[in-house]
């Protein structure tokens, strides 16, 4: 009976937000600002080319920058919330499987370098390419080739953050420049480049992690 | 009505319907796999935005990363219980 | 007194070093030493930890240092801010902007007081190869690095990541190395969290529709010139998604748990910094952006729920059998205190008097928090009857709770005190007497739930300490840095001039 | 920092510095505590005599803090103050005396005389208080400081009582806040002038006034146990002697009547409060809690608790005097200040030298005890002849002056409340010195612990204080127009402070 | 109507959809979809709105992908979480708080 009232509420509050916001949103007028334009106008000081990269890594960097702390945080939540020690033997799969994961693991690899490379002026970056990173290491893991991930050791550590903390030493630096990420438009560019390719394999780590940390909790 | 909105609202109602029915469906594999289809729907949904690193990162991550985690979790939950009943 | 801050003038001069902008290392800062510890591995980084703490500390002092120096500091609340920075160079609104009024810098300061005190705790605390220390360093890196970064954000979607920052990095900490209960609360929070913060960025999203920007110094203006109804939907959400993550009654479910079930370090940074966080931001946006769309009557509900959230966080603390329940029902209880200036903001009096309860109560439920940490570990009990007789063994930590339950009791002369005079003061200026009455009552109130613990502490039933046998030695780290803390928590009631000055108070 | 200003704070220092370096002692450094506490408390009657003289030749002292823009803590040693701050150092000195003796051997005496100093301090406090908030401040820190007194038996009884205690003082602090919060607003300060403050507000205000007269009286006359507010002190006596001895003659108590006094003479101004007809409840009030505190100590077995109620009834001698508007009735009142400190604190310290010494506690058990401890039972009857008024004692020159004011007045009804009340003091404590004096000791002793050395009936830490107390009550009666007596002092006060006209 | 406009409605629905869920719905996992609903309808919601007169605007579209990203982080968390859980207890619900 509680349930059934809370449901009743809940349905109704839900309804009557969506009909007051889709009534308030068709009645809006134009936006004050349009923040198209100095997007466009300052893009040749940004160091890319593609608008969107240009706000996330440069504009907009510093949400960026926290943003890959947020990713780094979900993977410290986990390490933390614990578990047994000790990962879950791999279980060989088909030959005909690891095969073929053998040959589209190097593969994956170029996509995401090439999707890296492409951020600077296409769509694409540095996001993409991680996710692209952390698939092939999955499968490696699905096919048995790859072990779970235990207790992070150094080397896997230093991965983990170096894409973060790379950002956030060149952040650092400029710095005492002058701007928490004020990039010199002369520099931008390799900076980016520098930063994005860092992030590419801290990120993959990461999310391969979201997966290979857990599979302790198989066993 | 331009044939582009036309698709636009089918590609809203897809969209609705697929977010309703994961929540609605009785199964947990069956809801994961409409949540996996809800994101390549949001993924064609973010190119007729016309924001293809959206759409990029939507179907790489969204959908694709998203989806594997909840399969990955389904398979580990449904593995441990066999394994609780068996013992 | 107007020279009572001239020790801050040779810290001031360092301002001149122009690398050294404390908004922006603020934040750079702890992500940098969160990262480090993580690097260093498991259980590792509390030295880090502990000089970045110290050096944000004075960071922090130095930030209010300038502001309190710059003669014409704008008041808290106005669209400029004492300090600014424009983070990449560009500039709010293409950029993000990070500013500091006296209300940041008051906030930044009781961050990095209140966290210096708990990492020298915590380290003392979590033994080597205990689960839930593996990880605390980073995880606490970040926190204070989201609450810092939240605290000098002037851009409402950064503002959102940050929000997510606390949030992710609150839930981890809670649930490191726990059992199923420490788990179970810790998704609950969770749950809110993202509900919270999701809330606040669909507002977000609503006010970037009808503006073209986030930056709060460019909203201001537009939302005074001309509010559609759809921001009022979004001022709506954003308050709403914030109060839930601020727990105000009803909103308060999760608190309980999630505060009550962590290790003590961590349910003292929570219920200290963290539920403050979200409070700051309603605070902000409600002197700022969004105060031409909020009516009366929204600061009535606003006072209302703080009220109710006194007697029920109350009831349910003079209650609970738990110590640890029984303080973070307290937290819910105390937090209701800040919702009751909300009717009273008219006057600058409200807002300090709500600064200073914030102090308070974040300085002494730190320690209190503390002090049953070091009660629990002694007796081997986490109920509150499993006290009996500890005053006998641990009257340093006992006199630690006394402390801090006198700052939560409002009593003199601790800040807690302070925070009531303002309170009551403001309230019986404006005509509105009914909230003094709440105020005293929720005084009353925790009273009885602090002496049912002291009480407990002096009850000696001579059998029962035999059984015991002996007491398990506790670091005497543990035992002074609660002290510590619920000492400043009562310190600060002999002199609040400065932080009133930071506010705009009798400058 | 000129000696104006130190000099407040040093009489604060003096046992607030020991007392904190006594809670960070442990248990077994007996001596380096004793020395401390002893080194404190001589120290500070040095520097009460150094403020005594200085005030007799007219210096001011004073010294305050901004703790918020537009609020002070702020001190002042003025005569009214010092009256109660001399009377509190000379006190405590013998009080500590005695505490250290009585409990030897006894655990936790770090954390006793810890909070021991610190109620003290309060106490310096609240005499020194220059504003209501400050008042205030120190107000609630004795209600803190005491707690830990009261329940440092740790028993249940000791913890019903200590809870009943903070029950009624912080309920009492919560209603005076209110009233000292509602002043500041209407005043924007709570300072404390000759003559008063509040007067300055006008007429429209006079509802308001006499509002907040009521809370401040309510709220301080928690402390004062003044009828129907006095429920928690008799339940107070389950605390060891010493500190009933500290809560009834010099520190809880008292502060109370203390706080009656500077709010009527002080805040409100005693010619204002009559103008708002504020005194005669008060007067009426005093009357009640006279009789009823008297009536029931007449039932009490529990020798403390006769004591207590006895207390009850004489604190009330102040108020009384206080509300009787004039300048007799005043002195009256001011001088009770002080003679009813000596005058109980040598009856408790008595009580509880027969509760250590031969275990007795009740009344019914003293039969004989004059015989086997002569010298505490003549301190004892030398304090009951005090309170009952008896001529050459100082309760025979508080009561004279009462009465005189009471007549003066023109409240002929109170001279009746007063002498009512001293045939039922005599009702009370007469069939206790009979019984000590005359009866038999028919049993043995409920629990003899200390035995007798030659003269000395109980060990000497015991005996002394007591001894000193009841020659003062004798001393303060004979000489009482001496220079430095409490009643010249009281006469100076009054001229000084108060009346427009000379004293008589 | 723009797809702009229209696909900030549908974000509304979606929103309050995926809220509801995690308010109702009880099995942990699901909980969990809920809320990537509610984060896809607040994403739709930013975007589209922005883009009422159909052209497209960078900074909306890179906090999207910040928001993309968070929303993977708290899934993968909750999900780790949620295993866990599962492990000790063998439920994938919360257990009702005893309120001490």
């Amino acid at each position: 009976m509680k349930a059934l009232a809370k449901t009743f509420v809940v349905v109704w509050l839900a309804l009557v937000f969506v009909a007051a916001a889709i009534g308030a949103m068709l009645e809006l007028g134009p936006a004050a600002l349009d923040l198209r334009a100095p997007v466009t106008d300052h893009l040749t000081d940004t160091g890319v080319s593609h608008p969107v990269t240009a706000v996330l890594l440069n504009y907009r960097g510093y949400d960026t920058l926290l943003e890959i702390a947020v990713l780094l945080l979900a993977l410290l939540g986990i390490l933390a919330a614990g578990g047994a020690a000790g990962s879950a033997a791999p279980k060989a799969a088909h030959p005909m499987l690891q095969a073929s994961a053998r040959l589209a693991a190097p593969l994956m690899i170029l996509v995401a370098v090439y999707l890296l490379w492409a951020g600077a002026f296409l769509p694409g970056g540095a996001f993409q390419a991680g996710a692209v990173l952390a698939a092939a290491a999955v499968l490696l893991h699905l096919v048995g080739l790859t072990r779970g991930w235990d207790s992070p050791r150094l080397r896997l550590r230093l991965g983990l953050a170096g894409g973060f903390a790379l950002f956030l030493a060149v952040a650092a630096a400029l710095l005492t420049q002058g701007a928490l990420l004020g990039f010199p438009p002369a520099w931008a560019g390799e900076l980016i480049m520098l930063i994005e390719a860092g992030l590419t394999v801290s990120l993959g780590l990461i999310l391969a992690g979201f997966f290979l940390f857990l599979s302790r909790d198989l066993r | 009505m331009t044939l582009g909105l036309a698709f636009d609202l089918l590609l809203a109602c897809a969209l609705l319907w697929s977010a309703w029915r994961t929540l609605s469906t009785p199964r947990l594999d069956r809801a994961i796999i409409l949540f996996i289809a809800f994101g390549l729907l949001m993924t064609i949904a973010w190119i007729r935005l016309s924001a293809p690193d959206i759409a990029l990162a939507e179907a790489a991550i969204g959908a694709g990363l998203t989806g594997a985690l909840l399969l990955d979790a389904y398979g580990a939950l449904r593995q441990r219980k066999r394994r609780r009943k068996a013992s | 007194m107007t020279d009572a801050l001239d020790w801050l003038a040779p810290l001031v001069s360092l301002d001149r070093l122009a690398w050294l902008d404390p908004l922006a290392w603020l934040v750079v800062l702890p992500l940098g030493w969160a990262t480090l510890a993580f690097v260093l591995g498991s259980g590792r980084g509390a030295w880090a930890a502990l000089a970045g703490v110290s050096l944000q500390l004075w960071l922090a002092v130095e930030l209010a240092g300038t502001i309190l120096a710059d003669g014409a500091t704008p008041p808290v609340g106005a669209s400029e801010m004492a300090a600014h920075h424009a983070v990449g160079g560009w500039g709010a609104p293409l950029g993000i902007d990070l500013a500091a009024d006296g209300l940041s810098a008051a906030m930044l300061i009781l961050t990095q007081m209140v966290a210096l005190p708990l990492a020298v705790y915590a380290r003392a605390y979590f033994k080597a190869g205990d689960p839930a220390g593996a990880w605390f360093w980073p995880l606490m890196g970040f926190l204070i690095a989201g609450l810092n970064a939240l605290f000098v954000s002037a851009d409402l979607f950064n503002l959102y990541v940050t929000l997510e920052l606390v949030g992710l990095a609150s839930v981890g900490i809670v649930a490191a190395g726990g059992g199923a209960q420490q788990l179970a609360a810790a998704l609950r929070y969770l749950f809110v969290s993202l509900v919270g913060s999701g809330a606040y960025l669909l507002g977000v999203a609503l006010i970037y529709g009808a503006y073209g920007t986030v930056s709060i110094a460019t909203l201001t203006p537009l939302i005074a010139a001309e509010a559609p109804r759809l921001v009022w939907l979004a001022a709506g959400l954003m308050l709403v998604g914030l109060l839930l993550k601020t727990a105000l009654f009803p909103f308060h479910f999760w608190l309980p748990p999630a505060h009550g079930s962590a290790p003590a370090p961590v349910s003292a940074l929570l219920s200290a910094l963290v539920v403050k966080a979200s409070f700051y931001l309603i605070l902000r946006l409600w002197i700022g952006p969004l105060e031409p769309l909020l009516p009366a009557a929204a600061a009535w509900l606003a006072a209302l729920l703080g009220a109710l959230a006194i007697f029920w966080g109350s009831y349910r603390a003079i209650r609970a059998v738990k110590l640890k329940r029984l303080i973070a029902y307290s937290t819910v209880a105390q937090l209701g205190y800040l919702f009751l200036i909300f009717p009273l903001l008219a006057q600058p009096a409200a807002l300090q008097a709500g600064v200073m309860q914030v102090f308070a109560h974040g300085l002494a439920k730190a320690g209190m928090f503390a002090a049953a940490g070091v009660m629990i570990r002694a007796t081997g009990q986490d109920t509150v009857a499993g006290l009996a007789g500890a005053v006998d063994r641990l009257p340093v930590t006992l006199f630690a709770f006394g402390l801090a339950g006198m700052t939560l009791m409002g009593l003199p002369p601790s800040s807690g005190f302070l925070a009531k005079w303002q309170i009551i003061e403001a309230a019986l200026a404006q005509g509105y007497w009914i909230i003094a009455v709440v105020a005293l009552a929720g005084g009353l109130l925790a009273a009885l739930y602090v002496f049912r613990v002291l009480r407990q502490a002096f009850l000696v039933s001579g059998a029962d300490v035999a059984e015991r046998g002996p007491v398990p030695a506790v670091p005497r780290t543990l035992e002074w840095s609660a002290f510590v803390l619920a000492a400043a928590s009562v310190l600060l009631g002999l002199r609040g001039v400065e932080l009133m000055r930071l506010l705009g108070a009798g400058a | 920092m000129s000696a104006s200003e130190w000099l407040p704070l040093a009489v604060l220092a003096s046992s607030l510095v020991p007392g904190l370096v006594i809670f960070a002692l442990p248990e077994d450094r007996v001596a380096t505590r004793t020395t401390l506490n002893l080194l404190g408390a001589l120290a500070k009657l040095v520097l009460v005599l150094l403020l005594l003289a200085g005030v007799r030749a007219g210096e001011t002292y004073g010294v305050r803090f901004a703790v918020l823009p537009g609020l002070d803590l702020a001190f002042k040693a003025d005569a009214l103050g010092l009256l109660f701050i001399s009377l509190s150092a000379v006190l405590w000195l013998l009080t500590t005396l005695y505490a250290i003796g009585y409990l030897e051997r006894a655990p936790h005496r770090s954390r006793f005389f810890g909070f021991f100093s610190l109620c003290v301090t309060a106490t310096m406090g609240i005499a020194m208080a220059a504003n209501l908030f400050t008042f205030f401040v120190f107000y609630e820190l004795l209600t803190l400081s005491t707690f830990p007194l009261v329940v440092h038996r740790e028993t249940s009884q000791a913890l019903r009582a200590g809870t009943l205690y903070l029950a009624y003082t912080l309920i009492g602090g919560t209603v005076l806040l209110t009233g000292i919060v509602w002043l500041h607003h209407l005043l924007g300060h709570t300072e404390f002038a000759h003559t008063g403050v509040v007067a300055a507000l006008g007429s429209e205000y006079a509802a308001q006034l006499q509002i907040i007269f009521v809370l401040l009286i309510v709220g301080v006359g928690v402390k004062a146990a003044i009828v129907p507010l006095h429920g928690w002190l008799p339940q107070a006596m389950v605390a060891p002697a010493p500190v009933s001895a500290l809560l009834h003659a010099v520190a809880v108590v008292k502060a109370g009547a203390f706080g009656i006094v500077r709010i009527v003479y002080e805040v409100y101004g005693i010619e204002f409060a009559q103008s708002l007809s504020l005194l005669w409840p008060l007067a009426l009030v005093a009357a009640v809690t006279i009789l009823w505190g008297s009536l029931r100590a007449l039932f009490q077995d529990d020798l403390k608790r006769r004591l207590a109620f006895s207390t009850v009834s004489q604190v009330s001698y102040i108020a009384l005097g206080v509300a009787l508007f004039g300048p007799i009735g005043t002195v009256g009142g001011l001088v009770h200040l002080v003679h009813q400190g000596i005058m109980k604190i040598t009856l408790f310290f008595c009580a509880g030298n027969y509760a250590e010494t031969l275990g007795i506690h009740k009344v019914s058990e003293m039969n004989g005890a004059g015989r086997r401890m002569p010298l505490t039972t003549v301190a004892f009857s030398i304090g009951a002849l005090g309170m009952m008024g008896a001529p050459l004692t100082a309760g025979a020159v508080s009561k004279a002056w009462l009465s005189d004011g009471a007549s003066a007045a023109g409240m002929e009804w109170a001279v009746w409340v007063l002498w009512t009340s001293s045939l039922l003091n005599a009702a009370y404590f007469l069939p206790i010195l009979w019984r000590a004096w005359l009866r038999p000791a028919s049993t043995p002793w409920p629990d003899e612990r200390i035995p007798r050395r030659a003269w000395r009936e109980t060990s000497r830490l015991l005996l002394l204080p007591p001894l000193v107390t009841a020659a003062a009550t004798l001393a303060a009666g004979i000489f009482a127009t001496a220079e430095l007596s409490p009643l010249s002092w009281a006469r100076l006060i009054a001229e000084r402070e108060y009346l427009t006209s000379p004293a008589p | 109507m723009t797809s702009g406009l229209l696909f900030a409605l549908v974000g509304v629905a979606l929103f309050a959809l995926g809220v509801a869920g995690v308010v109702l719905i009880a099995q942990l996992p699901r909980r969990i979809l809920a809320f990537n609903l509610m984060g896809s309808g607040a994403f739709l919601v930013l975007v589209g709105l922005a883009q009422r007169g159909d052209l497209p605007d960078p900074v909306p579209h890179a906090m999207v992908l910040t928001g993309i990203v968070v929303a993977v982080a708290a899934t993968a968390l909750a999900l780790a979480l949620v295993r866990r859980l599962h492990a000790l207890t063998g439920r994938l619900q919360l257990p009702e708080d005893d309120g001490d």
